[in-house]
């Protein structure tokens, strides 16, 4: 139990996920759906980003002087943190490609429910069948 | 030095580049340049798959120029170039094939935006197919998603919003999955290199160390590519989306998006995980067991689909019920007999779709079978190809889905135990089934006396007489399409060779 | 089985189904290897190799940047194409074309904009420049200082997005037109993959690029990071705004 | 297999070979006489039908595949050879267009289909087990591989052989005939009952001595169970077609239960018996298609499809009634008649095999069923010629050349090949000889 307080991201980070999970499937509402995949993209770069940390390291940015001798130990891990850049630019744009999704539905259903959406539609399609 | 190696980056780059250059094109020139890319794709790929079939050896290409652990990688074999050049011509095809359509559903200005979308889907199938890094396939998945529902979106009506909604939210709990998967597989063994990945994972599980990480890792990435690449269980929102997009996008969507998740996680199972470990992983089973129901399934809803396209998206889920028995069975027979129906149904599938559009087209764009009797005998193209279609579906033998079923039941019987009777039974009922829905719509579309159905409103009949013309287009693309299956059904042996070859140097 | 009881059904299965997958999560994560720890698997020869050859190859001080521009690059070229594709994406959704008229248009954009308010307005035309000049610094010192294309892209963008509110739609779209974005972004992903394309053709075979490190502490070294910098610090830019802008307007104006 | 001939080839194994045996010239002769005759038939016949041109490439393409089935040299080309005799053969049974014809027609294909594919999954397990897929006298399977899955392999050769049996109207997937045959136009149930049961008869044959072998399967349960399959369909069809009143549906049911007289010979797997069977087959096709003609010619010229309405019609029509007689002494196995010959031989085999309470049961089973073949062909004869007093004489005129011609022709060969019988013995023997 000595690490449970150094690895509570990593736990933090799994709750988070699940949190995500459910109101992804709960969610009645497009946008809540939508923030509920955020939260999910949220606690997996939060996982990624602790992974980054190594106890009394500073970032790792070099100064000039110290070109020829750099010692890797006084720095910390630069992969998790690239990963992670990665991973917000594109939660980013999914998030803005599913807001203007759920405009148009908005426009054209007026309504944010998915299974509302559904309704309509089996219905629509039953008046084409008759 | 050959320029050989150089081709997997040089088509993806391409692809991108070209993707790029048609967002200030007009909409004619996109086209043009569409097709000259997605052409060039398809030659380079097949320049290599030759390069491979005369003795070229497999080799890892490093982008820029520290390669393996430290920079991004492409790694190509046999198995790459043959999956890679199907997609490639069968994205042109389906793009030919669906051009009468393109038309007709998508707005003149937003030609262009749709030619930048399918320029980039089949840049991050070539990129899925090609890589070696698991982030690069992280980020690729994303571009995949994202086009794929762009091509749905392109339509813009109230079903396709819906349908790519519902697609959209599904893919990206898959993506969540496999994020979490990859990062939690970097936390292991500190490496993003499929390869190096491998090793670190055969010396933890041969340490015993970290166990239960592994597990779940391994069964993240599966329950996530899975649920991708609609296996049965998660395949819910596939048949709006498949349906409701206009033709050429669900033969794209339909035959190639799936796959590219499904030679994915192939590539994770067999060089991320390694044979011996996913070999004592529940997670085959699982697939097994959901691809056996995917089969049943997909087939039995079909049955009872009165909507011509929606009927043809059932099918999709349950020829990849297939591909999933094959995988699940764990051996490389196994993966093999999948990879095969990969092709095959990339094929037939696409094909079916495309003269689907046809179809309506010669009954005044209805989908529901009522207005399509004697649909086959208007449009003869689709109605031939869709004779083809139905019999490499039923197993007939030279045709395509002969050979999947073949390979299928014997790589099951070697495997023996529960896991083959359950899988041979699921093959019997499903063909089966097939066979029943797929002649009962060949049925429809040839029974009829005279050309127009006699049920149909008067509305529908002036449509027909305006929509007659037939571009040639269409007409070249269902030809080659159907050239295609035959060639695959007829050589057949060679593509087991090139597959076998391939997973030979997968691992 | 009516639809309520299927509601129900439906959540309480999903609701086990999360409690069951959290569990078997943080069981898992008690097994990873622990946070902070010097010993862990992911420190090891990679990381070490970029702190270490990093700075001294690409001339980039900031090892991250080095990472994500040079070694690493073909992850970030598609990072970026994620952007554009999703930029297109939303055209294909929002724009809306053909003869809406423009009284239309208008009325889209009254929707959503709060009337000018005078307080507002005023205080972004100090902001403006500020947020403007400290964008272009993120940007360019992304090789030196933490930072690079993505943040300082980010903040233009918040910058541009200040100055639509601050000075109105009208004097944003005389310079902020469809045809400025198109070509912008087009020039500036094609400017990008094809400098990638380049030094990923020349290192897999083995040539010379003609990139050098430059004097290391200088802005104008580390060889391409800089300008790939500012291109993606334009793309991000470009492609926030029009997002912004599709879905307040619908559409650039012609 | 003499003379083979490739026609396609995919691997070693998987090709689309051609060659010729005993049996299947055999059969491509009793094929080829049935389909001439019947054609002569059909163009007078087709003056009251329409779309003649639709039926008659069908009519001709579903021989041409049927020809191909005979002459096929391995287990793939029979399986696309039988698969694309359904589909083409599926029209025939459609060709009025009415909605019975149509339900009769999926009905038709669900069963074929159905059977088709028990028949692919032996393929596959002959692929996977067997030595080659070719046919081989005494079997292909290959013993080493399946030393410890003797009951897999017993399991996949039962169903197959019970796949296709669907086609030759074997109990489990029969029912397709008695719906089927009312529906088709007359010449298409002639030759779809005469002949095309006939394509199932010699597919159950290759798979039993040219695939299993007989090593394999004689004294399994798998015979015994087949058999009783046999037993059950000889029993059943004709109890169906006493109490049946319309007379297509009636001939039907009897070419249900006379098939499974030609399975029974099969599956005693011996030598006597199989020449009864290839025999009977030889002497069901030639009667039941005089007996399909000959309904078809009352219903040509009468329009009257039930038994209870011909009464009084032999007057009328003298010859066809009379050919009708000749037909069901044949079919009974009247001694002088074509199909004595083929029963004694059947039940001279089933005596003389071993099996323990089947060698009396069958012959026991084949005499009852005799009988009721008696009880629904003869009461058509006596009613057609010698209607009781007092009920309506129901009036009809003979037809024209064409169409007697054929029944003539049927009804000479039921009389001469049962007189002399030997020289189609010897050949059938000969026949026989090379398959076991």
């Amino acid at each position: 139990m000595t690490y449970f307080f150094a690895d509570l991201p990593e736990y933090a980070a799994m709750i988070l996920f699940g949190v995500g999970l459910s109101i992804l499937m709960l969610a009645k509402n497009l946008v809540k759906k939508i923030i509920g995949l955020n939260i999910m993209d949220t606690s997996v770069f939060l996982f990624l980003a602790a992974k980054g940390y190594v106890e009394n390291t500073v970032a790792p940015i070099v100064t000039a002087e110290e070109l020829g001798h750099i010692d890797p130990s006084l720095y910390s891990n630069p992969v998790p943190a690239g990963l992670v850049l990665t991973g917000i630019v594109v939660s980013v744009s999914v998030t803005a490609v599913l807001l203007s999704l759920v405009v148009r539905l908005n426009e054209e259903f007026h309504t944010l429910d998915i299974d509302e959406i559904i309704h309509i539609l089996r219905k629509r399609d039953r008046e084409d069948l008759k | 030095m050959s320029l050989i190696p150089n081709i997997p980056a040089f088509s993806i780059i391409l692809l991108m580049l070209c993707g790029i250059v048609c967002l200030v094109l007009p909409a004619r020139w996109a086209r043009h340049l569409a097709d000259c890319a997605i052409a060039l794709a398809c030659a380079m790929s097949a320049v290599l798959l030759v390069a491979f079939m005369r003795g070229q050896e497999v080799f890892t290409y490093s982008m820029g120029e520290i390669g393996a652990p430290f920079g991004n990688e492409l790694r190509a074999g046999p198995l790459e170039a043959a999956v890679a050049t199907l997609f490639s011509v069968v994205t042109l095809l389906s793009i030919l094939g669906g051009r009468a359509h393109l038309r007709a559903d998508i707005g003149k200005k937003k030609v262009n935006l749709y030619y930048i979308s399918v320029l980039f889907l089949l840049c991050s199938m070539l990129a899925l197919v090609y890589t070696n890094d698991l982030f690069t396939a992280y980020v690729f998945v994303e571009i995949n998603t994202i086009t794929a529902c762009g091509i749905v979106m392109s339509k813009e009506d109230g079903y396709t919003l819906a349908a790519s909604m519902r697609y959209f939210i599904m893919s990206l709990i898959g993506s969540g999955l496999f994020l979490i998967a990859v990062s939690i597989l970097y936390a292991l063994t500190g490496h993003l290199l499929m390869s190096n990945i491998q090793e670190e994972l055969a010396a933890l599980y041969a340490q015993g160390q970290y166990r239960a990480p592994l597990q779940v890792a391994i069964a993240l990435m599966g329950v996530g590519l899975s649920l991708k690449s609609a296996l049965w269980p998660f395949s819910s929102w596939l048949p709006d989306a498949h349906s409701s997009a206009s033709a050429s996008s669900s033969a794209m969507l339909s035959g190639l998006v799936l796959k590219s998740f499904i030679f994915l996680l192939v590539k994770v199972f067999y060089r991320v995980v390694g044979v011996d470990i996913i070999r004592s992983h529940a997670i085959l089973d699982l697939l097994l067991v959901f691809g056996i129901l995917g089969m049943i399934m997909g087939s039995v809803n079909a049955l009872f689909e009165r909507d011509l396209k929606r009927m043809l998206a059932y099918s999709s889920i349950g020829q990849i019920g297939y591909i999933f028995c094959g995988i699940g069975l764990g051996t490389i027979a196994g993966v093999a007999a999948g990879i095969v129906q990969v092709a095959v149904h990339a094929c037939t599938k696409a094909m079916l779709f495309c003269a689907a559009g046809g179809l309506m087209d010669a009954s005044g764009g209805s989908k529901k079978f009522k207005d399509l009797e004697g649909a086959g005998r208007r449009d003869t193209y689709a109605g031939v190809a869709f004779i083809v279609g139905t019999l490499s579906m039923i197993g007939i033998p030279f045709f395509g889905g002969f050979i999947t079923k073949l390979s299928l039941v014997t790589a099951s019987v070697e495997v023996g135990g529960w896991r083959s009777t359950l899988a041979i039974l699921a093959i019997i009922v499903s063909t089966i089934l097939t066979a029943i829905y797929y002649i009962n719509v060949t049925a429809i579309i040839f029974r009829g006396e005279e050309k127009t159905p006699t049920r149909a409103s008067e509305k529908l009949r002036e449509e027909w007489k305006k929509q007659m013309r037939l571009d040639t287009e269409y007409e070249f693309a269902i030809v080659l399409f159907i050239i295609l299956n035959l060639a695959i059904g007829l050589q057949s042996d060679r593509l087991m060779d090139v597959i076998r070859a391939g997973l030979a140097v997968f691992g | 089985m009516n639809k309520e009881r299927r509601d129900r059904l439906y959540a309480i299965l999903c609701t086990l189904l999360t409690i069951v997958f959290i569990g078997v999560m943080l069981f898992m994560a008690t097994d990873l290897p622990h946070l902070g720890l010097a010993t862990n698997p992911d420190i090891n020869e990679v990381p070490e190799f970029y702190v270490e050859e990093g700075p001294v190859e690409t001339g980039a001080l900031n090892a991250v940047t080095a990472m994500i521009l040079h070694y690493r690059a073909f992850d970030t070229l598609g990072e970026s194409c994620v952007l554009f594709v999703a930029a297109v994406s939303v055209f294909i959704l929002l724009r809306i074309d053909g003869t809406a008229s423009n009284d239309t248009i208008v009325a889209i954009d009254r929707r959503y904009e709060p009337v000018n308010d005078p307080i507002l307005s005023k205080t972004f035309l100090i902001l403006v420049p500020a947020v403007f000049m400290f964008g272009i610094y993120i940007t360019m010192n992304g090789h030196l200082s933490p930072g690079g294309g993505f943040s300082g892209g980010a903040i233009l963008a918040a910058g541009l997005l200040l100055y639509l509110n601050a000075y109105g739609l009208a004097n944003t779209e005389r310079f902020m037109t469809s045809k400025l974005y198109r070509r912008v972004t087009a020039l500036a992903l094609c400017f990008y993959a094809a400098a990638k394309g380049y030094t990923f053709y020349m290192g897999a075979n083995g040539l010379e690029t003609f990139e050098e490190a430059g004097i290391p502490g200088r802005i104008l070294s580390a060889g391409l990071i800089l300008p790939l910098n500012i291109c993606v610090a334009i793309v991000v830019s470009m492609t926030i705004y029009s997002m912004y802008i599709m879905i307040r307007k619908g559409g650039f104006n012609k | 297999m003499t003379n083979v001939f490739t026609l396609l080839r995919i691997t070693d194994r998987l090709s689309l070979q051609f060659g010729s045996d005993a049996v299947g010239r055999f059969f491509l002769c009793l094929v080829t006489i049935m389909w001439v005759l019947v054609g002569i038939y059909a163009q007078k016949y087709k003056e009251h039908q329409k779309h003649n041109a639709r039926f008659f490439t069908f009519y001709i393409l579903t021989w041409v595949m049927l020809a191909a089935l005979t002459m096929a040299a391995n287990y793939l080309t029979m399986y696309l050879c039988f698969e694309f005799m359904t589909l083409l053969s599926m029209p025939l049974v459609l060709h009025n267009g009415t909605p019975e014809s149509i339900a009769a027609a999926k009905k038709y294909l669900f069963y074929s289909i159905f059977g088709a594919t028990l028949g692919l999954l032996g393929m596959f397990f002959t692929n996977a087990y067997g030595t080659t897929l070719a046919f081989t006298a005494g079997g292909v399977m290959d013993p080493a591989k399946i030393a410890g899955k003797e009951n897999v392999i017993l399991w996949v050769a039962f169903l197959s052989v019970v796949g296709f049996g669907a086609k030759a109207g074997m109990f489990p997937l029969h029912a397709w005939l008695p719906t089927a045959h009312p529906v088709a136009p007359a010449p298409a149930s002639a030759v779809l009952s005469g002949c095309i049961t006939k394509a199932g008869v010699l597919c159950i044959t290759r798979l039993i001595y040219q695939i299993y072998g007989t090593s394999l399967l004689r004294g399994t349960w798998v015979q015994t169970a087949l058999i009783i399959l046999a037993l059950i369909t000889v029993f059943m069809g004709s109890m169906m077609a006493y109490g049946e009143d319309l007379m297509k549906k009636r001939f039907a049911f009897s070419t249900v239960s006379q098939v499974s007289y030609v399975l029974l010979g099969v599956f005693t797997m011996n030598e006597a018996a199989l020449l009864g069977a290839l025999l009977h087959a030889a002497y069901h096709s030639i009667i039941k298609d005089g007996l399909f003609l000959c309904a078809g010619t009352v219903i040509f010229w009468t329009h009257k499809e039930y038994v209870s309405q011909m009464k009084g019609l032999g007057r009328r029509m003298p010859v066809t009634f009379g050919c009708l007689a000749i037909f069901s002494l044949g079919l009974v196995g009247i001694p002088p008649f074509a199909g004595f010959l083929s029963k004694w031989y059947l039940a001279s085999g089933s005596l003389s095999e071993g099996l323990p309470v089947l060698n009396w049961l069958a012959p026991a089973v084949l005499l009852l069923s005799a009988l009721l073949t008696a009880g629904y062909l003869f009461p058509i004869c006596i009613h057609g010629f010698f209607p009781a007093e007092g009920e309506p004489e129901a009036e009809g005129k003979e037809g024209s050349g064409l169409m007697l011609g054929p029944i003539l022709i049927l009804a000479a060969a039921t009389v001469l090949l049962g007189i002399f019988a030997s020289p189609l013995k010897d050949a059938l023997q000969a026949a026989a000889q090379s398959l076991l």
